[in-house]
């Protein structure tokens, strides 16, 4: 099971839900999953099959680019956050 | 940068003969000033007449009766590293070395920071403080203005056409008196002064009374400005006297509100700057007694 | 516009190069001799990255034409070591890591040995002041200011070193 | 220095000479503007004089008729560009805005903006032709303040942009306003409800400047078979090849991008401006082309960080914060893209705060496009949070340092993200600050005061690839794709020579260009020690297997019979058999030929750092001026590789801090001009303005690196502004919430002029 972190501006998708806990293998298969409890959530996080530009995935305590494709361990904590640069 | 001829002179009077051709003509001493505005195209000109090799230009000394003869084109660093300087004029030293760093102090000079005109020149207040005369030539012969005459607006001094700043006079001080110079920045450094206070104390030989004082103010006006301060004569060299001169300090700057300061506090800094002046000169003239 | 021939004594070389008036002394340097020791940070005097020695005084070549050194002597940075033997200032700005991006650096180094040739012995507040024409935004100036004081130190005692 | 369970290091932790120091203090190293082609000539760019209008049309007749001119260029030169964000290594870019950014098409948004550029043989001439463009404008109204340009009736930058919130739309009018998000988290109506104290205070930073003292240069070289060659002054060369690729539609793998040595970045040369100019300037004359920037264009152009308005709502009981609630409205300057959401999600990180709602706001304004600075984001919004987290010590009468560590955020506390932070050092750095000599000392005199804050930064992992050859004689080439801006060759080659056992002398590292090396992203992010490092340390461990599988085969032994320790290899079951690292490395020829470990990485693990300040100041009462006195930086580096250049990180990032706290903004006037547009009224602190910078290294390794390295570089400047102001208002009993607190600001509020 993955946890997911509800980004606050979705969780209006969700009935004000702001943690998921949900069975997935790919960062892909998360979002649809996360999509069949939240209508409308995939497209706000997917963008012509790649995840937005400006997002980015927080995996178990690291802010990371994933790609759909990646894959997830059972008992990974997952959370969508702004992407950002250093300086 | 625009082209221009480059002249190098050897007399004043060959620099005359390149004088009235109709040619836009600019000087260059130091050039700390004249070389960032014409590659910035604040300023230009068909042709640039190089005044250090001039000896008299170049030259700084006292004359035999304590006059101080500094020519235009004499580097800062020179001037302030003097140590006949420093021991009679130390007034002078703390404008000479406070104008731009190091670098900017090996070229500079006190005639192009007079010429310039900036109603921020550290030059000015401190040489008004001290009485000093400039030495002003053209093919006709030579004039000699007090400092204070020379400005007459940001940018603007009393150079006729085909004039030249020849030299700055510096008389002897008189007994028991003692001069300072300090300006307000934001940096501790390489600033250009939000405000600042030239001033002059003239005390009894007791030292217990002030026979007379000059104050000028920089950065408050258009150009820098002469404070009537008559009132200190005959009071004792006290807080209450140096605070009627703050006090005249700032109702005469009619300062404007920039970048660099608003008109409240230059008018409020020319009041603290001169008291602080007047302390130091106060305790140079102590000193020098 | 016609160039100017000049001559002038660079690096305690006798060269001779041309350029037009309106040409500063860094752009000569820099563009007519290869020598780019010297930087340009601001072209306006404000920053003593292309500082460099002319007559035995430290300048900002960006505010001096390059016809004005006719007859000087003109050094940089690329005359300061001997042979393979570094100056003591640039030996101590290395061994107190005093440069990050390091496009500072020459600047700061021909500043301060300008102010060791005339004072020897400066404390913390003279360096500090001195150098108050060189801007560096990477070190903070705290390692700068103890690799010129740990230099002076060195100078005062091999003052052989120092060869001109 | 306070360090927590450390191995024993060998190299690690020394302070050796760089290896490109000799060049840089001798003037030979080679910067940006050093390099000279032969045939090449000059370029210079025409800027907008007005801070927003319509280019009605450009006449560039005159200038390509001025003798001597080689090229003249305008937007017409470059492709069209797509109106959509691209995903480009680290950064994402929307082509159109980049493609605009470098010449302006229809509009220009702010004063500065590039239009044209021409190149002459002669920087001069070319200067004189840009004179002869003539440029019709509409000029339109300019919004220059964030939260004017957030009103519904501000003039729109673009009328074609709405407000976005994580991928949807959120206004139903065209909006300066670029994005909307929030962060969110427990409840906090009822921690207000039930607090003992609740301070609300509105904070505003000026726009301020990277201030790299090298100008931005590139130079172009465009061959007649469309190969290009760019050397030039950047924090990331495939960056550059990336993004210059995409605005000239041009292959990478017909981009050669050299990065020369630079002259500082902070963040500020991760964007391009010339790169593309001077490559369509040399394809036009045939000719190498240096395109430069003047001191002017630099702080009018180039991305300074962002103007901010914060507005932030503390409440506290006990000796506990119980909530925060804070709107952040960052300036984006002419296209979106601040760092609000890092300065949301960096200024709660020191405290273990259950309840809060942070909302962000991007918005555009008539200034040059914001670039990354030193923990982009995180500086204004640290001074609103440590601000007010001072004046609740201050009313509940606790130490601030010990309110806290009683509220510090540890391993496993939720950051407003809502996850989980690794092992942190934030504990460990705040008693590091308490125990300091610092602050047992008393602070005494009239008008001086004390301050603290702490600071977070994320660090960055990201790409990295590194090739080390090791040569018949034991030295080692170690090639690297990482910009080395303030000592990086020197901590990756510490890292190698730790590795493999070999003295730090014996490792040669070079920066290389993009066709040399695999992809490394941009020097930023405080990554390269930690990522480039990670990659070192793989090509290390890739060297010693190579040498162990020789050693076996030489010794007739199995692999798992030999050891590799001490820069050495020794066979298990036969004493008699032992090579030196230097030995092996000899018989390479006979041991199957050269010896190269090579790693390609995504480096993951990258730990947060923490900070904490202390600093005391003096206030004249009479001009307003502010005087450090003195300033101790604490802060958790993980591992110090070269302790002398963290200590360097750290102390040029709080002189940049005390700049942007006391001095330093761009000033406008109503026509949107920027007026103090150069070193001397634009000011940064110089030598005589700052006291010795006292540093603390705390050593809590991170466990996402082998040798436990956090990032340095960027955390430094996150205290410093609200630590100055909260050492002014010891000293005043006056509390800043605008900076610079300037000195006539200071006069202003404390004499009550105006």
């Amino acid at each position: 099971m993955i946890t997911v972190i509800i980004p606050a501006v979705l969780r209006g998708l969700c009935g004000g839900t702001a943690k998921l806990v949900i069975a997935a293998t790919t960062v892909d298969g998360l979002l649809r999953a996360v999509e069949e409890r939240c209508p409308g959530f995939y497209d706000r996080v997917v963008e012509q099959g790649h995840v937005r530009p400006e997002l980015m995935f927080a995996l178990d305590g690291e802010v990371v680019p994933l790609a759909l494709h990646d894959t997830l361990r059972s008992g990974a904590e997952i959370a969508i956050v702004p992407a950002m640069a250093g300086g | 940068m625009e082209a221009f001829e480059y002249l190098a002179p050897a007399t004043v009077a060959e620099v005359y003969s390149h004088l009235g051709n109709g040619k836009t003509t600019l000087m260059l001493a130091g050039g700390t000033d004249v070389i960032v505005q014409l590659r910035e195209g604040r300023k230009r000109c068909d042709q640039l007449i190089d005044l250090k090799h001039i000896p008299e230009l170049v030259a700084h000394g006292f004359a035999g009766d304590g006059t101080l003869i500094i020519g235009a084109a004499a580097p800062l660093a020179e001037l302030y590293e003097d140590t006949e300087v420093q021991r009679r004029l130390p007034g002078l030293v703390d404008a000479a070395s406070l104008i731009g760093g190091i670098q900017i102090q090996s070229r500079a000079s006190l005639g192009g920071n007079l010429c310039n005109a900036s109603p921020a020149a550290d030059s000015s207040p401190a040489l008004i403080a001290l009485e000093a005369r400039l030495v002003i030539g053209s093919r006709d012969g030579t004039r000699e203005i007090p400092v204070e005459e020379f400005f007459l607006g940001p940018g603007r001094n009393a150079l006729r056409p085909n004039e030249i700043l020849l030299q700055v006079k510096i008389p002897p001080q008189p007994a028991h008196s003692g001069a300072a110079y300090l300006r307000f920045i934001p940096r501790n450094e390489m600033d250009i002064a939000v405000a600042s206070s030239g001033v002059r104390l003239r005390l009894n030989a007791a030292g217990d009374r002030i026979e007379g004082a000059r104050v000028a103010i920089g950065a408050v006006a258009a150009t820098a400005l002469v404070v009537d301060v008559s009132a200190l004569a005959g009071r004792a060299p006290d807080a209450e006297a140096f605070a009627l001169a703050g006090a005249a300090a700032a109702s005469a700057a009619t300062p404007i509100d920039d970048m660099r300061g608003g008109v409240a506090q230059r008018k409020h800094l020319a009041s603290v700057l001169t008291v602080r002046a007047l302390n130091i000169a106060l305790h140079r003239a102590m000193e020098a007694r | 516009m016609p160039r100017t021939q000049v001559q002038t004594r660079l690096n305690g070389v006798d060269v001779d190069f041309l350029c037009e008036p309106r040409q500063s002394l860094l752009e000569v340097l820099r563009d007519e001799l290869g020598l780019t020791g010297a930087k340009e940070g601001c072209n306006n005097g404000n920053c003593g990255a292309c500082s460099v020695i002319v007559n035995g005084r430290v300048v900002n070549s960006c505010c001096v034409l390059g016809v004005e050194v006719a007859g000087a002597r003109v050094e940089t940075i690329e005359g300061l070591a001997h042979g393979d033997k570094l100056h003591p200032l640039q030996q101590a700005f290395l061994d107190e890591a005093a440069l990050q991006c390091g496009i500072c650096t020459p600047g700061f180094i021909m500043a301060s040995r300008a102010l060791l040739e005339r004072e020897p012995e400066p404390d913390e507040h003279r360096v500090r002041y001195w150098l108050a024409g060189n801007l560096c935004r990477c070190t903070g100036y705290d390692k700068i200011v103890k690799a010129v004081l740990g230099a002076a130190a060195e100078l005062r005692d091999a003052p052989k070193q120092e060869v001109k | 220095m306070t360090t927590v369970e450390k191995p024993a290091y060998s190299v690690i932790g020394t302070r050796p000479v760089r290896p490109d120091g000799v060049e840089k203090v001798t003037g030979k190293a080679q910067y940006g503007a050093d390099i000279r082609l032969s045939g090449m000539i000059f370029g210079r760019v025409l800027r907008s004089p007005h801070a927003h209008a319509r280019i009605l049309s450009i006449d560039t007749s005159a200038a390509e008729a001025h003798p001597g001119i080689l090229a003249v260029l305008t937007y017409r030169d470059l492709p069209a560009a797509e109106d959509k964000m691209e995903e480009l290594g680290e950064s994402n870019i929307n082509v159109k805005e980049a493609s605009d950014n470098v010449l302006a098409s229809d509009k220009v948004l702010y004063r500065g903006h590039a239009i044209a550029a021409v190149a002459a043989a002669s920087p001069h001439v070319a200067e004189e032709a840009l004179a002869k463009i003539k440029v019709e404008y509409e000029i339109l109204p300019a919004v220059l303040d964030v939260r004017d340009a957030m009103r519904e009736d501000a003039p729109l930058l673009n009328e074609r942009r709405f407000t976005k919130s994580m991928g949807g739309v959120m206004s139903e009018k065209p909006s300066n306003i670029a994005a909307h998000n929030q962060f969110k988290g427990g409840d906090i109506d009822a921690a207000f409800a039930d607090a003992d104290v609740v301070i609300e205070r509105e904070f505003t930073t000026s726009m301020v400047h990277q201030g790299y003292i090298e100008p931005q240069v590139s130079t172009a070289s465009w061959n007649a078979d469309g190969t290009l060659t760019i050397w030039t002054s950047t924090q990331g060369a495939f960056a550059v090849r990336g993004l210059v690729a995409e605005i000239l539609r041009h292959p990478v793998s017909s981009i050669r991008v050299v990065p020369m040595e630079i002259g500082g970045g902070f963040g500020g040369k991760l964007p391009i401006y010339l790169d593309p100019v001077a490559a369509l300037l040399s394809k036009k004359s045939g000719r190498p082309v240096k395109v430069s920037m003047s001191r002017t264009d630099v702080f009018e152009a180039t991305g300074p960080t962002s103007g901010t308005h914060i507005r932030l709502k503390m409440a506290a009981k006990g000796d506990r914060i119980t909530g925060v609630q804070a709107v952040l409205s960052y300036e984006a300057g002419a296209y979106p893209g601040s760092a609000v959401g890092a300065g949301a999600m960096c200024m709660l990180a020191p405290y273990n705060v259950e309840n809060f709602q942070l909302d962000t706001y991007d918005v555009v304004v008539n200034r040059p496009k914001t670039a990354a600075y030193r923990a982009p984001g995180a500086p204004a919004a640290a001074f609103a949070t440590e601000s007010v987290v001072d004046e609740i010590a201050r009313q509940l009468k606790i130490d601030p340092l010990e309110f806290r560590r009683k509220n510090a955020s540890r391993q496993d506390t939720r950051n407003v993200m809502g996850v989980a932070f690794p092992r942190i050092g934030n504990e460990e750095t705040l008693d590091a600050a308490i125990n300091s000599p610092h602050y047992r000392a008393p602070i005494e005199g009239p008008n001086r005061g004390r301050g603290v804050a702490s600071g977070f930064w994320f660090n960055g992992g990201m790409q990295s690839s590194v090739v080390a050859a090791v040569n018949t004689d034991g030295t080692i080439n170690l090639v690297e794709g990482s910009t080395d801006i303030g000592g990086t060759r020197a901590s990756l080659a510490m890292q190698l020579a730790e590795t493999l056992g070999v003295a730090y002398e014996t490792i040669r590292p070079v920066v290389v260009d993009t066709d040399s090396i695999g992809h490394n992203d941009v020097t930023g992010g405080s990554r390269t020690t930690f990522a480039s490092g990670m990659a070192v340390f793989e090509a290390g461990m890739d060297i010693r297997r190579q040498m162990i599988t020789r050693a076996a085969k030489l010794w007739s032994c199995t692999e798992d019979e030999v050891v590799y320790e001490d820069g050495g290899l020794r066979c298990l079951k036969d004493s008699t058999k032992e090579l030196t690292f230097k030995e092996l490395a000899a018989q390479s020829a006979r041991t199957g030929g050269p010896i190269v470990g090579k790693a390609s990485l995504i480096a993951r693990g990258a730990g947060g750092a923490f900070a904490t300040h202390i600093v005391d100041v003096e206030v004249d009462p009479d001009t307003g001026k502010v005087t450090i006195l003195r300033y101790t930086a604490v802060q958790d580096v993980g591992t110090a590789i070269h302790p002398a250049y963290v200590e360097g990180q750290i102390q040029g990032g709080v002189v940049q801090g005390i700049g942007w706290a006391l001095n330093e903004e761009y000033f406008y006037d109503e026509s949107g001009r920027m007026v103090n547009s150069s070193f001397l009224d634009y000011r940064m602190p110089t030598a005589l303005d700052v006291p010795n910078i006292d540093t603390i290294i705390v050593e809590v390794p991170n466990p996402g690196h082998p040798y436990g390295v956090r990032g340095v570089g960027e955390v430094p400047i996150v205290p410093p502004l609200a630590a100055i102001a909260n050492a002014v208002a010891d000293a005043t009993g006056h509390r800043f919430t605008a900076l610079p607190m300037s000195p006539r600001k200071v006069l202003e509020a404390l004499d009550g002029l105006e």
